[in-house]
């Protein structure tokens, strides 16, 4: 589709550029008290934006500019759930940042990012899409200038990431030199014909993999995340660990779905077979590995944000552990993941933005007794983190229900079992800060005060968490219409 | 001269040393150093591949964008670089471990 | 064997050679003016795969902008008269092992493929046809870009503003 | 219409109730939440009034009695299916009885009140969803909706080391429930809706072997999937060596919920056998018959060894759980009416049998504050009432005729006997043991001289009276005519048993 | 008839139900109720009795049941059986039973425990009769059982002093040994047959169902519970310590009633032993009777050595059965009940009396001591001239009771060592007449030593009462039933009651065994029966003579130094004087190995199944570089095992990140080459 007709499929991310350009040009007219009006802005443009994709799902699939795009039903699902989760994040930062308003156009600038990676289709728009994550996040992660852990964070990020952008980008340019194409499904038309030497192109693909599992922390790629996450300011934090991730992951579905596997009849079936190398094999191993190492080494952790920072580790592992299947049921139960996580995990970490402001520390031995100075927020904390570890009736376990049926469904058993092993493991470690909440007290129990806005941001997410739990249709209606991937 | 290899090699050893540089060296601008080489490894390749195997020349046009990128990256690692430096006095990375296990 | 072919393998070295004084020299500096020397040596390769506008672009930018960019970045950070401060090293035997891998990984994959028997297309100049494909086909890439660098613009300066008011 | 789930979600809408009550009127919580649950009493006693004894139930829909069905998730056909056949409804009924009674054990409960009753009722209504959930899927979550509050009402209300008690269960019966999720997706997977001929979780289609798929009568499988979901059960029964986080959470826990379970959720192991491994997969539980009846007769004698080495009153009791629930895994190995029905009937028996004793264990603590068996004796001086009541339940324990536990056991032996003759000897053997580590206790608790220590200890309360009496007397009325209770077992444990092959 | 009976067994169960809840509210504690329920009871048996009397007829037989369990193939019915043989024992039973609690109102009196007491004892009485009367062997099951619970609650009546605690703790779980074999009889009996009810098992065995060696092992293993509950060696150890009860109670369950139980299961299901069956039973009989008479000689304790001497006369019973002798034994079970219920509270009557007597000189010394007493026959007449009786009785002297039913079952083991071609069993008769001569002997030893000769201590002599008449009563009762006249109606004959009503009434019943085999399981003719009753008879006469006679000799004109001989033959008394040993033998065997073994396993479940993983982590400690947490023991638990070994590997792993961008990066770069080499090589 030429550039011209292509904006049409576009209007969602076009309206975000503009509203970009708009709060650019507001923050010059407003004065330093008045800066928080770029959030609220921000905040209006995403929910609007949300609107816009919502009506993306009435366009049937296409490419689009020239083929550097595609919009189908799962990046509009992708799309809605980075643009609901910036949402959540700037409703998160509003009470912390109030005068900087370049935290909102970075954050702004990050979303049309996640954007593009929930749709792209060439190698360019791959690398493109995701340095614009990247770089905006490293700022975002060393928003805190005066902190030297965010900064340290920071900069680990940003050695480590371009670092594997560079190796994706090397293991793209052979991937160019096999095909000599750069559109993805005109790659996999060029590998069709013309087969690749299977060494040769196993390790271009594990090249890329660099790339794209960083992105979603893949154990080996994974090191940089507990220290950024840890480092970042905790909102950023929280960012981190859905909207890039979700994104991160579309793209590694994209990618391995159109470039490697291909469930369309004849030719691309047997190219699949016919590579020595099992990818699911891989991927499958990798997943466990992931899931197994973030919940592992979080046992240990006694920082909250480090340990959350290694059960997203985990649960990018179980979400992988889904990939394998290279089905549809498979996609669906990522993208019901993917939503399900959104709302537990930002409750959770919306618990820790307040608690950690209030109680001056990051340790979880500060949560100790909270269960009787914030019942509220306590009780919400251990029904957030319940649902992280699937636990029923909670909708995290709905998303591993829907995860772990597709793994048994494709008699994948031993995957399955490693990974319902590990959800036991993960119980450890977050009934540890229930532990500490709940079954800990503090001499002194002074109440905690908790405002109304935090309130009502801690049910916002918590509704979902539980209703998920328990009737969970419409959301699996919504995946249901989205796992769609043209190719 | 005629063949793709000679510059498939360049790549490849510049790549090797550039991550040999990331990895070797403890200054942050040093490692910073071993980036644009990986990314320069990068770009001839995709050049090279677009006069051997492209018929068309999107190559060279993504190595347009790894050199913008390349710059923006420096950029924002640099004022990275700086911030810590301002703070710290130090840009060793190796001091920079606060945060680990 | 021609002028050109001597050249080009001249070019080769050179650039390789630089590229093995950024990675092991001892000063910092060293190795910027290395980079320099390397960023030079790749420009010339570019013209040798019929890339000339990007062996411009490889000049103006990286020469012109990141090695400035870099260059500024060390003088800043550290004092450059004193030799001790950066003579230390990580490991090298770990940092040569990780390299040493990657070699043979990327020698395996070079080697596997035939490569050569591709076509080799002759000589054109190049600048137009970026041009058009830039405004046309690579329309998107290039706008998005621009916002890139409007992002990179805004962080980079909130980094690097000393802001007198915080705290 | 809806009786059955009006019992089962009475307790969780008690709950909220509960937490609408203001934090500093105890008073009212304690009584609302008696209220809450006697309510479930009263009608799962009016159905028992309805119940007709000859529908069997099992794997038969229309056998099934207050049957509710309607679609939940469609796209996934997940239903809400419940409805209760002789072999539920006597659990429905014990767990609705044995909640209340506990509810009235916990009176004096003082820390964090509302909190306690409302997970209490939580947990109610957890433990009855499981017992009369049709569809496998809605069996899981209630399954699962039992650990949160069973972790924090033993975390929070526990005893010194209630913390590693708690996380041990919690950790412990998660990994068997895991286990169960991938068994239940299999399954899932293998079955077919004769109607719609979509995938169900409908646990009445997963027993008709026609509906699974090829690969799923390939024995392999189905041995394995039957090893996950027996691991799953296993541990809460709990079976050896899956036990050992039992002692711990008995001893942990407070009274009540010790009660709530030894009474309730130690039954649920062998009821999940009973409800889905035996009619699932009959042929490799013919197959594998042997080897549960040599688990059980480890644990009767195992547990009944390590009972006797014990020196806490409630570890004690707690190990002769152990060893009371290897009768009813003996039992159920053997297929025989006798072995069958006497191990269900040994659920039931040993439900209220179990929480006689953890009742007075905790009265003793309550007044002692210790349960050193050591450190008692002669109570019996001061508390006369109270060392009848327990030398009743003690004696129930120990099988003594004209109570239920006797007539369960003699019942497994009898169904035993014609088919493992060895094993049974060695069963009865351990009804030697059981006698001799009862007795014992007994005697170091409440007869020889009386402790100076206790001398100025208070009778049992007419509170805790209350709540043993009731069982005491069920114990001792369904000892003499077990007919009521075999009768709702009958037929659902004929039909069970022609579904063996 | 039916009616009759369940208001004979139900009686006591309301006394008890009323005692239990309302004893404490009632006027004198409610004993009356107790023992009106159970004089209505004994007046409802005689009733019984007499209509049997009056019918006459060797045959008769009332049975009624109703269903109880039934589901599937598993089916119990609950009845009742009546025939002359349950009609003797509801007499025997009532009889004692009413006795006794009437001899409690004045023994028990003062007691804190009053209306428990009779509680209890009404319980008793129910489970008894229940015995009797059910006719399946699960109900006398059942009720074997429940007799057993009363019998340790009795014995541990004085529960605060920890030796009754531990004679009643003894005493159940030694039955509970007899009860394995017991149960497990019942089950192979159920599991062949298919019922317990007893006619069911007769047609049963008649047509074969049972047979072989599995009716052998089913008779051995029912016959277990009889060793059990009837003291038997080698289960006999509870029945002495079972002494720590209040007499009443021995008198009542351990001497009349209760343990003769076995006896009466013995008899019971007599048809369906085999003939090996019937020798395993004679010669346990047989050698206890011999062995515990042995041991009653050495004992002190005037209630230690009626109880051996119990031990001993059961043993006389069980023999009688085993050799075929049904009647016989079961006649001795009779006349036995009655004297040695005499013989109990005659010694009750004498400890009564030393008990109060120590009271008043505030003595703290065993009153049950013989060599404390001596001479009380002055003091006592009343309680000596019972006594006296009952010692002829259980020692075997013509005009006795005990001649007729103990020379009946000497003339049986006789007649049956005769018609067996193999010699070694006559050593039934020898063990036999042995303890004849050893009881007479031991006896008249307690008779001399309490009643005769000089006050051995005169401060406690002056003040021994004879006791009140609520006691002496039934004693004089008793005794009177130790004639022989009672048993011998309508013939008089002193020395024989073949023409009694008893001979003719209570037949031998008929063997399903020999049926089944279709040739008699045990054949004695006519001939040897009468010779060797006659042989018998005089034999046993002398015996008994002659140990009364060497009883006196010793103890009463000291012509032999005990002392002396004693000192002579220091071994064997010191054998006899500590039961064998047994007690310390069962003691160091399976107590203490039970406990050791309960140890071992607990120690087990507490390291090793809980700490299996623990120790993995143990180890894992050992090899990776971390060591922290060491000093943590082995006592954590599985799961926390678990979890230190994965936190462990946590740690471990941790460590990987180091903090340092570099070596993240060399990392990432590691993991993936050794993707590629995996995958590759």
């Amino acid at each position: 589709m030429d550039n011209l007709s292509s904006l049409s499929y576009f209007v969602p991310e076009l309206f975000l550029s503009a509203a970009i350009l708009i709060i650019i040009i507001v923050d010059l007219l407003l004065k330093e008290e008045r800066k928080i009006w770029t959030g609220f802005l921000s905040a209006a443009a995403l929910i609007i934006s949300t609107f816009l994709i919502f009506q993306q799902y009435r366009l049937s699939a296409s490419e689009i500019f020239h083929g550097m795009l595609v919009v189908d039903s799962m990046a509009v699902l992708i799309k809605l759930i980075i643009a609901v989760s910036t949402t959540v994040i700037i409703l998160f930062s509003l009470p912390f940042i109030k005068t900087k308003s370049e935290y909102y156009m970075l954050l702004l600038i990050t979303t049309l990012g996640m954007f593009l990676m929930a749709g792209v289709n060439d190698i360019l728009m791959i690398i493109l899409a995701m340095e614009l994550v990247g770089l905006m996040s490293y700022v975002l992660a060393g928003f805190t200038k005066r902190n030297l852990l965010s900064n340290e964070g920071s900069l680990k990020y940003i050695l480590y990431a371009a670092t594997s952008t560079g190796v994706m980008a090397f293991g793209f340019s052979y991937l160019y030199g096999m095909t000599g194409q750069t559109n993805l499904f005109k790659i996999q038309q060029a590998l069709l014909a013309n087969p690749p030497q299977q060494a040769a192109f196993f390790i271009v693909m594990i090249l890329i993999l660099a790339g794209l599992g960083y992105k979603i922390a893949m154990v080996p790629f994974h090191f940089w995340l507990p220290d950024v996450y840890e480092g970042a300011p905790t909102p950023i934090t929280a960012f981190l660990s859905v909207g890039p991730k979700a994104a991160g992951i579309a793209v590694l579905i994209r990618f391995f779905t159109t470039v490697v596997s291909h469930s369309a009849p004849g030719a691309a079936l047997s190219f699949l077979q016919n590579l020595q190398v099992h990818i699911p094999m891989l991927l499958a191993v990798l997943a466990v590995l992931t899931m197994t190492l973030g919940n592992v080494v979080a046992l240990r952790q006694t920082n909250i944000k480090r340990l959350m920072a290694y059960s997203s580790i985990a649960h990018a592992g179980y979400m992988i552990m889904a990939m394998v299947v290279f089905n549809a049921q498979g996609y669906q139960a990522i993208l019901f993941y993917l939503i399900v996580y959104l709302f537990m995990n930002f409750g959770a970490f919306w618990v820790i933005i307040i608690m950690t402001q209030k109680l001056g520390s990051e340790e979880i031995d500060a949560f100790k007794g909270l269960g009787y100075r914030a019942p509220y927020t306590a009780v919400s904390m251990a029904i957030f983190l319940f649902s992280l570890t699937g636990l029923p009736p909670l909708a995290g376990f709905i998303g591993k229900f829907y995860l772990f049926s597709a793994v048994v469904k494709a008699d994948w058993y031993v995957l399955a079992l490693l990974g319902v092993l590990n959800s036991v493991i993960s119980l450890y470690y977050y009934a540890n800060i229930v532990r500490e909440m709940f079954l800990r007290t503090t001499e002194t129990q002074v109440d905690i005060p908790v405002s109304l806005y935090d309130k009502v941001l801690l049910t916002l997410m918590l509704v979902p968490t539980v209703l998920f739990g328990i009737y969970w249709n419409p959301v699996l209606r919504l995946t249901e219409i989205s796992f769609n991937i043209l190719r | 001269m005629n063949s793709i290899i000679p510059y498939l090699i360049v790549g490849a050893i510049v790549f090797v040393l550039g991550i040999f540089t990331i990895v070797y060296k403890k200054n942050a601008v040093g490692i910073l150093m071993g980036i644009e080489l990986v990314l320069n490894s990068v770009n001839i390749n995709f050049i090279a591949f677009a006069k051997f195997v492209d018929t068309g020349i999107h190559g060279q046009i993504i190595s347009i964008f790894v050199i913008i990128l390349a710059a923006a990256e420096a950029a924002i690692a640099l004022a990275i670089i700086l911030n810590i430096y301002r703070m710290k006095a130090t840009v060793d990375v190796t001091q920079l471990n606060k945060m680990k296990h | 064997m021609e002028m050109q072919e001597v050249l080009f393998y001249a070019i080769m070295a050179f650039t390789i050679f630089s590229a093995v004084i950024v990675a092991f020299a001892n000063k910092l500096i060293h190795s910027a003016f290395a980079l320099l020397f390397t960023f030079v040596g790749f420009a010339g390769l570019y013209i040798y795969l019929s890339a000339d506008f990007l062996a411009v672009t490889q000049i103006i930018i990286y020469v012109g902008g990141i090695l400035v960019l870099i260059l500024f970045g060390v003088l800043m950070t550290q004092d450059i008269y004193d030799v001790k401060a950066i003579a230390a090293h990580n490991p090298l035997l770990l940092s040569l092992g990780g390299g040493a891998f990657t070699a043979i990984i990327l020698a395996v994959l070079i080697s596997k493929k035939p490569w050569f028997t591709l076509l080799n297309k002759e000589f054109e100049p190049t600048t137009a046809t970026i041009g058009k494909l830039i405004l046309y086909e690579y329309l998107l890439p290039f706008e998005i870009a621009s916002i890139l660098l409007l992002g990179a613009l805004i962080g980079a300066v909130y980094l690097a503003r000393a802001e007198d008011k915080d705290k | 219409m809806g009786l059955l789930s009006l019992v089962t979600f009475i307790p969780v809408f008690g709950a909220l109730i509960v937490l609408l009550i203001p934090r500093q009127n105890e008073k009212a919580v304690k009584i609302v939440s008696a209220v809450i649950t006697f309510i479930p009493f009263v009608l799962a006693t009016y159905m028992w009034g309805q119940f007709n004894y000859t529908m069997s139930g099992i794997n038969n829909e229309a056998q099934f009695q207050f049957v509710q069905h309607f679609k939940w998730i469609p796209a996934y056909n997940i239903e809400y299916f419940i409805g209760v056949d002789g072999l539920s409804f006597p659990m429905v009924w014990l767990t609705t009885l044995l909640s209340f009674l506990a509810i009235i054990a916990s009176w004096n409960i003082n820390k964090a009140v509302k909190g306690y009753f409302a997970l209490f009722l939580l947990l109610e209504t957890g433990m009855l969803g499981v017992f009369v959930s049709l569809d496998f899927f809605l069996f899981y979550i209630f399954w699962e909706v039992m650990l949160l509050p069973m972790y924090f009402l033993i975390g929070i209300w526990g005893g010194p080391r209630r913390e590693y008690a708690a996380i041990k269960f919690f950790l412990y019966t998660l990994l068997g429930s895991v286990l169960m999720l991938i068994v239940m997706l299999a399954l899932y997977f293998n079955v077919k809706d004769p109607v719609t001929g979509g995938h169900t979780f409908n646990m009445l289609h997963m027993m008709n072997q026609s509906n699974h798929s090829g690969w799923l009568l390939g024995v392999d499988v189905r041995l394995w999937l039957y090893i996950l979901l027996f691991i799953g059960f296993a541990i809460k029964v709990p079976i050896f060596p899956f036990h050992t986080w039992l002692p711990d959470a008995h001893v942990e826990a407070p009274t009540a919920i010790s009660v709530i379970l030894a009474g309730i959720l130690l039954k649920m192991g062998t009821y999940g056998l009973f409800r889905i491994s035996y009619p699932i997969f009959p042929d490799v539980a013919v197959k594998t018959s042997y080897m549960l009846a040599v688990l059980g007769v480890i644990n009767i004698l195992y547990g009944a060894f390590v009972a006797m080495a014990q020196k806490d009153l409630k570890k004690m009791v707690a190990y002769s759980s152990v060893s009371h629930m290897g009768f009813v895994l003996l039992g159920m190995s053997t297929f025989t009416d006798a072995g069958m029905n006497g191990a269900l009937f040994q659920m039931f028996s040993h439900g209220m049998i179990t929480a006689m004793l953890f009742l007075l264990v905790g009265v003793i603590y309550d007044r002692a504050h210790h349960r050193e068996i050591a450190g008692f004796g002669g109570l019996a001086v001061k508390m006369p009432i109270f060392a009848g009541v327990a030398t009743l339940a003690f004696f129930a324990a120990l099988g003594l005729p004209g109570m239920t536990g006797f007539i369960a056991e003699v019942m497994v032996f009898i169904g035993t006997f014609s088919v493992y003759r060895t094993l049974t000897i060695l069963a009865v053997l351990g009804i030697i043991v059981t006698a001799s580590y009862i007795l014992w206790t007994v005697q170091r608790v409440f007869l020889g001289k009386l402790n100076p220590k206790y001398e100025n200890i208070s009778e049992i309360s007419g509170r805790e009276l209350f709540t043993l009496v009731p069982l005491g007397i069920l114990v001792i009325l369904f000892g003499i005519y077990p007919i009521p209770i075999l009768n709702l077992f009958r037929a659902s444990m004929t039909h069970l048993i022609n579904l063996i092959p | 008839m039916i009616t009759l009976a369940l208001y004979i067994w139900l009686l006591p169960l309301l006394a008890f139900t009323i005692q239990i809840f309302l004893g404490k509210r009632l006027p004198r504690k409610g004993d009356w109720v107790s023992v009106s329920a159970i004089g209505i009871s004994f007046a409802l048996s005689l009733i019984l009795f007499i209509r049997m009397l009056s019918n006459y007829s060797p045959d008769f037989q009332v049975t009624a049941s109703v269903p109880w369990i039934n589901i599937g193939q598993f089916k119990i019915d609950m009845g009742i059986y009546i025939d002359n043989f349950a009609i003797v024992m509801l007499m025997v039973v009532t009889t004692v039973s009413f006795l006794v609690h009437i001899y409690s109102i004045g023994y028990m009196a003062g007691d804190p425990l009053y209306n428990r007491f009779f509680a209890y004892l009404s319980l008793f009485s129910f489970s008894m009769l229940g015995l009797v009367l059910f006719d399946n062997l699960f109900g006398i099951f059942v009720m074997w059982e429940l007799v057993g619970i009363c019998s340790y609650l009795l014995i541990g009546y004085y529960f605060e002093k920890d030796s009754a605690a531990n004679a009643g703790k003894k005493a159940f779980i030694t039955n509970r040994i007899g009860d394995f074999g017991f149960l497990l009889g019942l089950l192979v009996v159920f599991t062949a047959i298919g019922s317990f009810n007893l006619s069911d098992v007769y047609q049963g065995v008649v047509q074969g169902k049972l047979s072989g060696g599995l009716l052998t092992a089913a008779g051995i293993l029912l016959f277990c519970g009889a060793i059990g509950k009837s003291a038997q060696f080698p289960l006999h150890v509870w029945l002495p310590d079972a002494m720590e009860g209040p007499t009443p109670v021995s008198a009542l369950i351990h001497a009349a009633t209760m343990v003769a139980a076995g006896v009466y299961l013995v008899a019971r299901i007599s048809f369906m032993l085999s003939f090996d069956a019937m020798l395993v039973v004679a010669y346990i009989g047989g050698f206890t009777a011999l062995f515990a008479a042995t041991i009653a000689i050495t004992q002190n304790d005037i209630k230690r050595v009626l109880a051996y001497s119990t031990i001993s006369q059961l043993g006389y019973m069980i023999m009688a059965m085993g050799v075929g002798a049904y009647s016989a034994g079961f006649f001795h079970l009779v006349t036995h009940a009655m004297f040695k219920a005499g013989l109990f509270l005659g010694s009750g009557s004498v400890i009564h009396a030393m008990h109060h007597a120590m009271e008043k000189t505030h003595v703290h010394e065993d009153p049950n001591d013989i060599r404390l007493m001596g001479g009380f026959k002055n003091k006592m007449p009343a309680t000596y001239i019972t006594f006296l009786v009952f010692t002829l009785a259980i020692s075997g002297i013509p005009f006795f009771s005990g001649f007729l039913s103990k020379d009946a079952i000497l003339g049986g083991t006789l007649a049956f060592a005769m018609s067996q071609s193999n010699p070694v069993h006559y050593l039934l008769p020898f063990f036999g007449f042995t303890a004849a001569i050893i009881t007479a002997f031991y006896m008249f030893r307690v008779v001399i030593k309490t009643f005769y000769g000089e006050p051995k201590r005169p401060d406690l002599y002056e003040h021994i009462h004879e006791s009140p008449k609520v006691m002496t009563v039934p004693l004089m009762v008793l005794a009177s039933l130790s004639i022989f006249i009672f048993y011998t109606l309508p013939s008089f004959n002193p020395i024989s009651a073949e023409q009694g009503w008893y001979e003719q009434l209570i037949e031998k019943p008929a063997s399903a065994v020999s049926a089944q085999l279709g040739y008699p399981v045990l054949e004695i003719s006519e001939q040897i029966e009468h010779s060797a009753h006659v042989n018998g008879m005089m034999i046993s006469i002398l015996f008994a003579l002659t140990g009364i006679a060497l009883a006196f000799l010793f103890y009463f004109w000291k012509k032999v130094d005990v002392e002396a001989l004693t000192e002579k033959i220091k071994p064997l008394y010191t054998l006899s004087y500590h039961k064998y040993f047994f007690d310390e033998l069962y003691n160091a065997t399976v107590v203490k190995g039970l406990l050791a073994w309960n140890n071992i396993l607990a120690w087990f479940d507490f390291h090793v199944i809980d700490g299996i993983v623990n120790g993995s982590a143990f180890i894992m400690r050992h090899f990776s570089s971390f060591t922290g947490r060491f000093d943590l023991g082995f006592i954590d638990g599985l799961v926390n095992a678990v979890g230190d070994l994965t936190q462990d590997v946590g740690q471990s792993v941790r460590k990987i990140q180091t903090g340092q961008v570099q070596y993240y990066i060399l990392g990432a770069l590691a993991g993936l080459v050794l993707i590629i080499v995996t995958v590759l090589i």
